[in-house]
């Protein structure tokens, strides 16, 4: 079975999906767009199982496959080639997995909706895109990938095309994306400059091979390659398209923008680590991003009411995470908070459709309250994922993140103090949720508390399947303390972060230490429980937090409109863009072009205006002439001639 | 090769003037477009004399293309006559004028 | 060339030329003594020699007579050079066509061999479907120059179904030209000598078809006599024609018909060779022209039976079978033959 | 003087004098048999210049299918007599008939002056027979000879297209119906 098979069989669906849909019917689609997602999985763990298995016993070589040249000119050869390495085996367990329970609860979730074939022809376009990323052997096909899933977000967050804000999250996150894509489009030419080939295996063993040659060059490149990653994982500055991008529906909010496109820029990150490790100067740029990003967003969650909000920003808050992991040179902790957080964050978006499924579609908080009793399933799995993202343990968010704060803490303890106080700020917005969802009295009208209905089996099934993951997933990569060998993940992800001399090389920390921040960590997460317990449930809920706003009213203005981001990015980049291209318009275009142009214009008329009168109509003037023409060439000839 | 190349292209050239005062002094357009084809025929001749001279047969080969040609011109051209017909009742060429400025 | 030389290149074109002219009484006779026999009734039977009736042979000879002598009518407004000249450019391109038909091999006379055909030429089937080409213009001008509405509409028909079926069988005999790989009638002979099966009629099944209903509308036979359609347009091109004008017409159809017979018997039925018969010298040669004098009249005899056979088709009809039907299928014999031709089978 | 070159003077002399009469007769169709006749002498020029398949091709295509067009439209469109008095335009008549004598006449000097300025190539000369002509179009005209039939086939369509009347008449001939 070729692993090219995994990116075609979406592909195929989006085709059927896309032009028969609508013809065919529901069920039709239902088939196509489930069925191929569905047989991608299994295909994909029939390749995995016998792949994992070998990697544990010793044998973790790569698989390439090779499909045929792509590219060739001049001394550049391009291939069109996939492969399967253990950091794309990673990835391509829980995307096909998750994504298959995805398109199952869009099943239930989209049931009612008229572009119900659309919605699955994009679905599985977008899986098409995500395989080729994850499965691409060279940074080309890679790039394939990522502007196919870019293409998939943006047709999926304006899939409500008619309406004006889902029409402008979507342009906004595809523009924000360009910005990113053209960094990374710099990056792949610089490579490509450099190496003289995309190639994976080609490039990292050529910079492993002498990594003092390459060295000054590294800065620029791993820089460009982070700029396309903060695009695509929407971290500062270009993180503003993600909360507008929970316009779109929300099993796409869990697939696209909390489970697996937006990691890709961490899956980058991490695929070339060997070039972010010559360049330290690199390494910390990514690590202040991701550590600032965290801290951010964190502040801006815990001021917002629309249920989606909170958690997109918690989404980026914790993307931010993981580039702080890769920025102090833990790369595979933070391929480990990427799995785990597909879990969770999966699990909570899908967890909050349910919830506004069940409110008939309403998104904000305080008209929420009390729906525990209703919808049973919904809180325990939601409940499941809100300990996993908070740190406590057993759950799964604990072991990874943990791992990134013992990483932070043995580089810099100021990032460590920072995802420190994130972690805490994490707990509290995530219990503040659930309190103000779950617990409590039903704020809403009377209509929507008579239409309280847990949702449909295909959509609580996934959720059970994912509460489960997020409850045990971190299991597979317990902390060193337990024992040298007990960390699986290590043992089978280390293999795609070389030795490299002169590299940027994560640091050690005692054991006691270690211990010491796991119970640090573990505190503050208890205490942001514990704060929004005192602020949102029991007697005095409400009030504590009002007389807050009241002590400190600018404070909360700021956080509650997200530090006013986007209307300085409105101030400073579009404004300005907005009078240039006025400029270019009016006084470029329409003076000079078209006047160049309507002067081109005017000289032909007027010449027309003056010929117009050769032009009698009568064939035998036009006869007369053209003979009268040839006897003067003629003559002309005979004079020549005759010379 | 029996017969001299100036007796053909003396023929050829009093053909050619031939069809060139028809095309040019009458005025309907069917006896013009005959004049066109006599003219052709002119030009025909002196290509077949010249490669009877010359040898081979790529003469007449563009000869027998010129003919193919002919012929479809003739169809298209006639056909427009008898669409200019139906709208104009004549296909005097001084009366019908539509190209006119 | 001594003067023998000279009077055996005068009578080779002569021969079949003066014979078709003779044969048409004889073909005249047939076909109404024909008619009679497809309807049931005697047809001529009492004009004879001396007493004796000749089964009505007598017929033939008083036509001619009356054509004669009857008024020879010219009406007012016609075109009078035109309207005499067309009749003589029917005839004269129906009669031309035979000299370039071998009419028999090769008659050994006072140590010469001579070839039994009136000028064997290069281009000889091209040159019978020039004159068939040429034909059309005296009927078209009969119709104009008569300055009636009926002629002149027998004239159009007659312009569009000549040109239209020229070209079905050109290419109907192209494939013939494919197989002898000539245009030399005396090739297109010597290609199918050699077995019954060599006759193109047989590989060629569809050409052949194609080519003799095709040649049944080159000669406005019916089924195609849209051209005169007694029913329609009273007479068609010759309503106005009357005596000796009308009898060249009259004529020329059956001088027509017998080139046309001659023509197919060619290119179809190996002209005149005999599969299993090759006798040399004076007998061959004579045998040989007897055997093309038979099959030809066996294809006059297919004209005569036809015409009181099929019905006239309508001109839709026509131009749809013309176009539709023969042009293709003949394509498709071109086709056909030249995949024979090439694997080696011919 | 030979044989062909007496038959080719003789054909010229008929063309020129037919092609003179179309030239100057004012009815149309006797101006087309006019050219009828000058074509068909031309063709016989071509048999005499060892070109006998181009003198068929010659009456079977332009005297036999070309003209035959003609006649019918001229006829269909019932065409009279041009008649000579309406528009002369002097001083166009004029200009071209000059223009025509100038043009022959530098013609015929460049004639007079070089022609024998055409030498035989290599090649052998063209024989009467038609297989090497074939030969030759089928194979080094094979290219051009197939862009002709789709120009044939283009101009079918062209011809169709404007003589189809609006709306198309329905299949089946009105003629024959009562």
């Amino acid at each position: 079975m070729p692993l090219l098979l995994l990116p075609l069989l979406p592909l195929a669906g989006f085709l059927l999906c896309g032009l028969l849909g609508k013809r065919l019917g529901k069920t039709f689609v239902t088939v196509c767009g489930v069925g191929s997602v569905a047989l991608t999985t299994v295909l994909a763990y029939v390749r995995l199982v016998p792949y994992v298995a070998g990697v544990f016993s010793g044998h973790a070589a790569p698989i390439l496959e090779r499909y045929g040249s792509w590219i060739r000119a001049g001394n550049v050869s391009i291939d069109f080639a996939l492969r399967l390495d253990p950091l794309s085996a990673l990835m391509l367990s829980f995307v096909t997995f998750v994504g298959f329970l995805i398109h199952v609860y869009s099943v239930g979730y989209m049931h009612a909706d008229t572009g119900y074939g659309r919605y699955f022809a994009y679905l599985n376009l977008f899986m098409a895109a995500m395989l080729t990323l994850i499965l691409a052997a060279n940074f080309l096909v890679l790039f394939v990938g990522w502007e196919g899933v870019g293409l998939c977000s943006y047709l999926l967050i304006a899939f409500d095309y008619l309406k004006e804000s889902s029409a402008r999250a979507g342009r906004k996150a595809f523009v924000a994306n360009r910005v990113g894509d053209f960094g990374f489009l710099i990056g792949l030419f610089l490579i490509l400059g450099v190496f003289g080939t995309l190639e994976f295996d080609r490039l990292f063993s050529a910079v492993a091979a002498s990594p003092g040659r390459y060295a000054p060059a590294m800065t620029a490149i791993a820089l460009c390659l982070f700029v396309g990653a903060c695009g695509k994982s929407a971290q500062i500055p270009l993180y503003v398209w993600l909360p507008d991008a929970m316009a779109g529906p929300t099993p796409v909010s869990a697939l696209i923008h909390a489970a697996t496109m937006v990691t890709a820029g961490v899956y980058v990150v991490a695929r070339s680590n060997v070039f972010f490790r010559l360049s330290p100067s690199a390494m910390a740029v990514v690590a202040i991003v991701g550590g600032a990003t965290a801290l951010f967003a964190a502040i801006i969650g815990t001021a917002q009411n629309d249920i989606k909000k909170v958690l997109a920003y918690s989404t980026v808050s914790q993307l931010g995470y993981m580039f702080l992991a890769c920025g102090v040179g833990a790369f595979v902790a933070g391929m480990f908070h990427v799995m785990t957080h597909a879990f969770f964050k999966a699990l909570l978006f899908l967890g909050s459709g349910s919830v506004i499924h069940a409110m008939g579609g309403e998104q904000d908080m305080r008209r929420m309250g009390g729906l525990r009793r209703a919808l049973p399933v919904t809180f325990w799995t939601f409940l499941a994922g809100t300990l996993a993202l908070a740190g406590i343990p057993i759950w799964a968010g604990f072991f990874s993140k943990d791992e990134i704060l013992g990483a932070a803490f043995a580089k810099s303890p100021g990032l460590w103090l920072v995802g420190f106080v994130a972690a805490g700020l994490t707990s509290f917005y995530m219990f503040r949720l659930v309190y103000r969802t779950f617990f409590g009295e039903f704020r809403g009208t009377d209509d929507q508390k008579h239409h309280l209905h847990e949702s449909p089996a295909s959509m609580t099934v996934p959720l059970v399947v994912l509460a489960v993951l997020s409850t045990f997933g971190g299991l597979v990569g317990l902390p060193a303390i337990v024992g040298p060998r007990a960390n699986l993940f290590h043992r089978f992800l280390d293999p795609i972060v070389p030795p490299l001399s002169g590299g940027f090389e994560p640091g050690e920390l005692s054991r006691g230490l270690e211990i010491g921040l796991i119970a640090a960590s573990v505190a503050i997460a208890l205490a942001g429980w514990l704060i929004a317990r005192v602020c949102y449930a029991g007697d005095r809920s409400g009030s504590l937090p009002e007389r807050f706003v009241r002590a400190v009213p600018g404070l909360h203005r700021v956080v509650e409109n997200k530090f006013f981001v986007d209307e300085i990015y409105d101030f400073l980049i579009y404004r300005p863009f907005r009078a240039l291209a006025r400029f270019f318009w009016k006084a470029i275009d329409t003076l000079v072009i078209d006047g160049l142009i309507n002067a081109g214009a005017f000289v032909v008329e007027l010449s027309g205006d003056l010929l117009r009168f050769f032009t009698t109509g009568n064939v035998r003037n036009y006869a007369l002439t053209f003979l009268l023409g040839i006897v003067g060439l003629l003559a002309w000839l005979g004079w020549m001639g005759a010379r | 090769m029996n017969v001299p190349l100036r007796d053909v292209l003396v023929l050829s050239v009093a053909l050619f003037s031939l069809g060139l005062c028809g095309a040019l002094l009458r005025r309907n357009a069917i006896t013009i477009f005959l004049s066109i084809e006599l003219m052709l025929n002119a030009a025909n001749l002196a290509i077949v004399g010249f490669a009877s001279r010359v040898g081979g047969y790529s003469g007449q080969i563009v000869v027998f293309f010129a003919i193919v040609v002919a012929a479809a011109e003739a169809a298209v051209g006639l056909a427009i006559f008898v669409a200019v017909f139906r709208h104009h009742e004549t296909i005097d060429v001084n009366k019908t004028n539509l190209l006119k400025w | 060339m001594t003067a023998i030389d000279w009077v055996i290149v005068v009578l080779r074109p002569l021969v079949p030329v003066v014979g078709a002219l003779l044969l048409v009484p004889m073909l005249t006779w047939a076909e109404r003594r024909g008619a009679g026999l497809m309807q049931d009734r005697p047809g001529p039977n009492r004009v004879g020699f001396f007493g004796w009736s000749a089964f009505g042979l007598g017929q033939a000879l008083a036509d001619a007579l009356k054509f004669f002598f009857k008024e020879d009518i010219t009406p007012d407004n016609a075109d009078a050079f035109l309207y005499t000249l067309a009749p003589w450019i029917v005839m004269f391109s129906a009669l031309v066509g035979f000299s370039v038909i071998p009419y028999g091999s090769t008659l050994p006379i006072a140590g010469r061999s001579i070839p039994l055909i009136g000028a064997d030429i290069p281009i000889g089937a091209l040159f019978i479907f020039a004159m068939a080409g040429l034909s059309v213009y005296g009927i078209v001008l009969a119709g104009w120059s008569s300055n009636n509405k009926y002629s002149l509409m027998g004239g159009f028909r007659s312009a569009a179904q000549v040109i239209s079926y020229e070209l079905a069988m050109t290419t109907a005999g192209a494939g013939v030209f494919l197989s002898a790989g000539s245009l030399r009638l005396t090739e297109v002979v010597a290609s199918q000598e050699a077995s019954i099966l060599r006759w193109n009629a047989f590989p060629q099944f569809f050409g052949f078809l194609v080519f003799t209903i095709s040649a049944f509308a080159e000669t406005n036979r019916v089924p195609f006599d849209l051209a005169e359609a007694d029913a329609e347009l009273v007479g068609g091109y010759h309503t106005e024609y009357s005596a000796f004008k009308f009898g060249a017409f009259f004529m020329a159809e059956y001088v027509a018909m017998t080139v046309a017979s001659g023509f197919i018997v060619t290119m179809y039925f190996g002209g005149w060779s005999l599969p299993f018969f090759h006798p040399q010298g004076l007998l061959g040669g004579l045998v040989s022209m007897a055997v093309f004098a038979a099959k030809t009249g066996f294809f006059l005899l297919t004209f005569i039976w036809v015409r009181w056979t099929l019905p006239r088709f309508r001109y839709d009809q026509l131009m749809r079978l013309g176009w539709k039907v023969l042009l293709p299928l003949a394509f498709a014999n071109l086709l056909w033959t030249a995949i024979l031709v090439r694997t080696g089978i011919l | 003087m030979s044989g062909a070159r007496l038959v080719f003077d003789l054909a010229g002399a008929v063309a020129i004098v037919f092609a003179g009469i179309m030239v100057v007769h004012r009815n149309p169709i006797k101006s087309l048999l006019a050219v009828v006749v000058s074509f068909f002498a031309i063709a016989v020029g071509f048999v005499m210049l060892s070109a006998p398949f181009l003198g068929a091709i010659q009456v079977i295509v332009y005297a036999g299918a070309i003209l035959v067009l003609f006649l019918f439209v001229t006829m269909l469109l019932n065409l009279d007599t041009e008649s000579a008095s309406s528009d002369r335009r002097p001083f166009q008549r004029g200009l071209a008939l000059l223009g025509i004598v100038v043009f022959a006449a530098i013609l015929l000097s460049a004639v007079r002056r070089s022609g024998s300025i055409v030498g035989p190539s290599g090649e052998p000369p063209a024989t009467g027979e038609i297989e090497p002509l074939a030969r030759a179009l089928f194979s080094q005209a094979a290219l051009p000879f197939e862009a002709v039939s789709i120009l044939l086939l283009a101009s079918l369509t062209g011809a169709y297209l404007l003589m189809r009347r609006e709306p198309p008449a329905k299949t089946g001939s009105a003629e024959n119906r009562p």
